[in-house]
């Protein structure tokens, strides 16, 4: 390790951070104006040309506010609560490789640091229910807890499954297995798994459940429980939330990107680039929010019958289907 | 199983349609009017809050005190006085007060109105910070404004019928 | 189960025929100006068939206000739903009349049942454990007018604020 | 689902708590309050605590001409303002003797039409919103403004009307009226359609609806449950069929039943229900007779003869009825309002017991509960 490497990485966290703070703020922006573009009306056009300085209004509005620990909860957890679910968005978007040069840390074992990091996210949003003596934020607790271990069992079989079919951890490497043309991407890899694009959907509905968003919004479920988990959060204490959920978002946008569509591998085999990367991850993130104002919310059990017996099931013959078939072409 | 299959397979293209249709209304125009950059015309029949009609010929009300628009309210919101001034033929009004917090803009005056004294005013646009702007004197409020050009008065009139 | 309003008639006929004849309902003069009602003439029969164009119903019954709870048991007996209960103050006559309003789903049946009570203790049977859906019914009618409903689970105010010791529906009662 | 049995007899495993929906929440669109007692997300008992807007309008008309309570009529229900006039105004006209000429009877019958479609979108679109499903609330709002703008430029007014007069209507309707309401019925087909592929086919919504919530005939029989509430329980009751009024006896509609008792079979009822009202606003057009939208004769101070007379309406919430007692004076004697919404909800303390948390606002939602209604 050379000298310059701890600076480097600096460096590397610093944009990261900046680069999720300012995706969080414009997607906000993004979203409200998609939804109302869905819904045909025009979203904000009032702060800023075509309502671009809302998201710094609204900055600087939830900036402003008190933050209030209710009477009676533990206020330790309920202000690292907020902390505890932002730290591991950051952390793994620093193994994600932006383009073969643009990555904090190209480390081995990325894909493994992903869900290390990102299992932390359910403790942290069941501590700011728990923590917030609220019983709404009780029961939108409980609720986070077991759909999140029940959609990070399909998207871990999903991922044995790539990691079987690529044979690497390195999220680079994976990117640089799927060179060429499109039909080269892991989604079209029908030789090492003729189920693919469906492991594929899978692994977009686990991440719109780990991510809470809708249709699988149970945390937040507006209609029934208020404002779920967050309800006593007030001020920037929900703003790191809002912001939080987005930095989740993008992560699995971008592993989603890397594992199935190539990264920052061109679809024509040449100009790869960064471009690709944000285009590719955009699109997604463009998909999540088409889906969020398309469809109504699942209810609990139906979402916990949709993982156990339909998504696990799924995943884990598709982990078997690729084990044979790579075993067999072998 | 097979209805298990088949219930998959319905219900993603069911979810496949629904994006499909909002994808279809993103690329439609919106229809939201930019208010306050844009505002709609108000229908002929709208029923503002109720104001006094001049004739055209004196440049005065029309209103002659009858009190028929106060014993039709419902919510006691109208006070009408009048008196009869030397050499003419009828009462004048002299004072007509709107309590237009209790009014529920029902539009029972303008109908009980037999010589269409009152009309309803197109104003929509009704905020205050104080209960008092509310209590309107109507009649001043004729008094003090500038006489409308008489082209105006002919569509008044259809408007209160 | 009846096939025609004249059978459900009948029954009702029976039911009253074991009690003493309906107190006629006394003349009391009424004051110029006050608004203390003046109830149109009453039927001689109690149990009538009506003229549904004219009155909005088939049947109107009016019995003793003991017997209310044996009236809804002939209702549910016969698949009529519950439609409303109230009640309407007759001052003058010092009396309160409770209304109960029933159709059926199935046949364009209405029939109205009512009962008098002395306005100054108007009490008279629940019919809640008959119909649940008159629970609320009478809990209105009781916070409104001040009749008691006997045996009534839960007597407590509906609509208006807890703590209400007034009923606003009677005719003495000033805002 | 154990718990669910042990619910239904009535032990409880572990701690109850009781959480408070309303009366400021999200799910209770108005000031309805339930005060939910919980074991964890199952209710035991979900108690409805009434009267936060409660304006005693019972009272009002008492104080009042029987002319001046007829704005009352467009307050109690503000979603469908036009059956509670028509409602009043039929009781009154039938006390009095009046008859309105053939023109009034059909412009009622396609303004209230015209109203509870209004009605039912604004319904489908809350549902929608308590199920979490944003984007269909305001396509449905878009169409419902149609509506509103139609009745705005006949009646002045967006939501409390006060259209209906004894004896008739107040204005007459212009050719604008028709033209527009015929564009309306137009575009409203499609839209229907579109609603049924966005929404209706939807596998997420049919899994929340189907076989939840399911409320039993006889039970809307003992509560009085009225509208799409008992003819999604398999009943075809309809005033408009049963006592029928107005013009609809000459009117060629279906009662739209289904049998599951079920939220969806709600939910199909109302969906159904509008196609009806366009089939029954074409019909009315076409056949709208002329002349006079006033009865002749009609006195200024009304004071019909002692006695007291029922008038009921199939209002979109279910059965209204006005019961008025008169006692030859210019003031009513009594004015009762029966309404449905308050019928409606008196069943959910019953009907939600054992449900999770999000289907009882299922059910809740599927009952279509206007507070004003309920607390009068």
């Amino acid at each position: 390790m050379s000298i310059i490497e701890p600076f480097r990485l600096l460096l590397f966290l610093v944009g990261i951070m900046a680069f999720v703070g300012l995706n969080a703020a414009y997607l906000v922006w993004v979203e409200r104006k998609g939804a109302a573009r869905f819904q045909r009306r025009p979203g904000p056009t009032e702060v800023g040309y075509g309502g671009l300085l809302q998201p710094i209004a609204d900055g600087i509005k939830l900036l402003s506010k008190q933050l209030h620990v209710p009477p009676g909860a533990d206020g330790v957890l309920f202000r690292a609560a907020p902390l505890l679910v932002m730290i591991p968005a950051m952390i793994g978007l620093a193994v994600v490789p932006f383009s073969e040069s643009l990555v904090a840390r190209d480390t081995n074992v990325g894909l493994l640091m992903i869900f290390a990091f990102g299992s932390i996210n359910v403790m942290a949003i069941m501590l700011s229910g728990w923590s917030s003596r609220n019983k709404y934020a009780i029961i939108s607790a409980a609720r986070i807890v077991s759909q999140d271990v029940a959609y990070e069992i399909p998207m871990l079989l999903v991922v044995v499954t790539m990691l079987m079919a690529t044979g690497t951890m390195n999220l680079n490497e994976i990117v640089q297995q799927q060179a060429g043309w499109f039909w080269r991407w892991n989604i079209f890899r029908l030789d090492v798994n003729p189920l693919m694009p469906l492991t594929f959907i899978i692994f977009f509905v686990c991440m719109l459940a780990e991510t809470n968003r809708a249709p699988f919004d149970m945390a937040e479920a507006e209609s029934e429980l208020v404002a779920g988990a967050f309800t006593e959060y007030a001020g920037m204490g929900f703003g790191v939330f809002f912001i939080a959920e987005y930095a989740n978002i993008i992560l699995g946008c971008a592993f989603a990107t890397i594992l199935f569509l190539g990264g920052w591998q061109s679809p024509f085999g040449v100009w790869s680039g960064v471009f690709w990367f944000l285009l590719k991850m955009y699109v997604l993130v463009f998909t999540v929010i088409w889906v969020r104002w398309t469809f109504p919310r699942t209810q609990f059990y139906n979402l916990l019958n949709l993982s156990w017996k339909l998504l696990i099931p799924i995943s884990l013959s598709t982990l078997i289907l690729t084990a044979v078939v790579m075993k067999v072409l072998k | 199983m097979k209805a298990l299959l088949k219930e998959i397979g319905s219900g993603f293209h069911s979810l496949v349609t629904g994006m499909r249709i909002t994808l279809g209304q993103f690329f439609k125009p919106q229809v939201t009017v930019h208010y306050p950059h844009e505002t709609l015309k108000m229908p002929v029949r709208f029923r503002g809050h109720i104001e006094l009609v001049r004739d055209p010929q004196t440049g005065k009300a029309i209103c002659f005190a009858c009190k028929a628009c106060e014993k039709a309210c419902p919510s006691d919101c109208i006070i009408v006085e009048g008196v009869k001034r030397e050499g003419e033929r009828r009462k004048s009004v002299t004072e007509f007060k709107l309590d237009f917090t209790k009014c529920s803009l029902c539009g029972s005056c303008v109908e009980a109105c037999k010589s269409e004294a009152i009309r309803f005013s197109k104003d929509y646009n009704l905020a205050s910070v104080s209960k008092e702007e509310f209590i309107m004197d109507l009649f001043k409020r004729l008094e003090s404004e500038q006489p409308k050009p008489p082209q105006a008065q002919p569509e008044q009139s259809k408007e209160a019928a | 189960m009846i096939s025609s309003l004249q059978e459900l008639a009948d029954q009702f006929n029976k039911l009253i025929a074991q009690d003493v004849p309906l107190p006629t309902t006394p003349a009391v003069p009424v004051a110029a100006g006050a608004q203390v009602g003046t109830a149109a003439p009453e039927p001689a029969s109690p149990v009538q068939l009506t003229d549904h164009a004219a009155k909005g119903f088939h049947l109107d019954v009016r019995l003793r206000p003991e017997r209310v709870v044996a009236a809804a048991t002939l209702m549910d007996e016969n698949g009529f739903a519950i439609d409303a209960v109230t009640g309407v103050d007759w001052m003058a006559e010092g009396q309160m009349e409770v209304v109960y309003d029933f159709f059926h789903p199935a046949h364009a049946w209405r029939v109205v049942v009512r009962a008098r009570v002395p306005r100054e203790k108007p009490e008279l049977p629940t019919i809640s454990e008959i119909y649940p859906g008159a629970n609320w019914h009478e809990r209105e009618t009781h916070e409104f007018f001040g009749i008691v409903f006997l045996g009534h689970p839960n007597l407590t105010p509906l609509l208006l604020p807890e703590d209400a010791t007034y009923h606003p529906l009677r005719k003495d009662f000033k805002a | 689902m154990s718990a669910l049995s042990a619910l239904s007899s009535g032990e409880t495993k572990g701690e109850t708590f009781v959480i408070n929906v309303g009366p400021q929440h999200p799910a209770t669109h108005g000031v309805l309050r339930l005060k939910m007692t919980m074991d964890g997300e199952y209710i035991t008992r979900a108690e409805p605590v009434c009267g936060y807007i409660h304006r005693m309008h019972e009272k009002m008309g008492e104080n009042r001409t029987w002319a001046q309570f007829l704005p009352n009529t467009g307050r109690i229900d503000y979603l469908a303002a036009m059956a509670y006039s028509h409602a009043y105004v039929g009781a009154v006209e039938r006390a009095a003797g009046i008859a309105a000429p053939p023109r009034a009877e059909y412009i009622r019958v396609i303004t209230s039409e015209l109203n509870r479609i209004s009605s039912h979108l604004v319904w489908f679109g809350a549902f929608l919103l308590d199920l979490g499903g944003f984007t269909p609330l305001l396509y449905a709002f878009d169409d419902r403004e149609k509506i509103l703008d139609i009745l705005e430029a006949l009646t002045g007014s967006r939501l409390t009307y006060s259209y209906y007069r004894f004896g008739g209507v107040c204005n007459d309707v212009d050719d604008d009226f028709i033209r527009g309401t015929r564009e309306f019925v137009a575009f409203m087909r499609p839209r229907m359609k579109m609603y049924h592929s966005l929404v209706t086919d939807n596998i997420i919504l049919r899994k929340r609806l189907i076989g939840i919530g399911v409320i039993s005939a006889e039970m809307c029989r003992q509560y009085g449950a009225t509208g799409p509430v008992i003819r999604g329980s398999g009943v075809g009751y309809d005033v408009r069929k049963s006592e029928p009024y107005s013009v609809y006896r000459d009117l060629d509609f279906d009662v739209p039943v289904y049998p599951e008792g079920d939220c969806m079979a709600r939910y199909l009822v109302r969906m159904e229900e509008m196609v009806q009202s366009l089939r029954i606003i074409e019909q009315a057009l076409d056949k709208l007779p002329a002349g006079p939208v006033m009865a002749s004769g009609v006195p200024r101070t009304l004071k019909p003869p002692a006695g007291d007379c029922c008038f009921a309406v199939e209002a979109a919430r279910g059965r209204l009825l006005v019961r008025i007692v008169s006692d030859n004076k210019e003031m009513p004697y009594r004015v009762r309002l029966r309404t449905p919404s308050f019928c409606n909800l008196s069943l959910y303390e019953e009907a939600s017991q054992g449900m999770m948390l999000p289907d009882a606002l299922a059910l809740l939602g599927s009952l279509d509960l206007v507070i004003p209604d309920i607390d009068r």
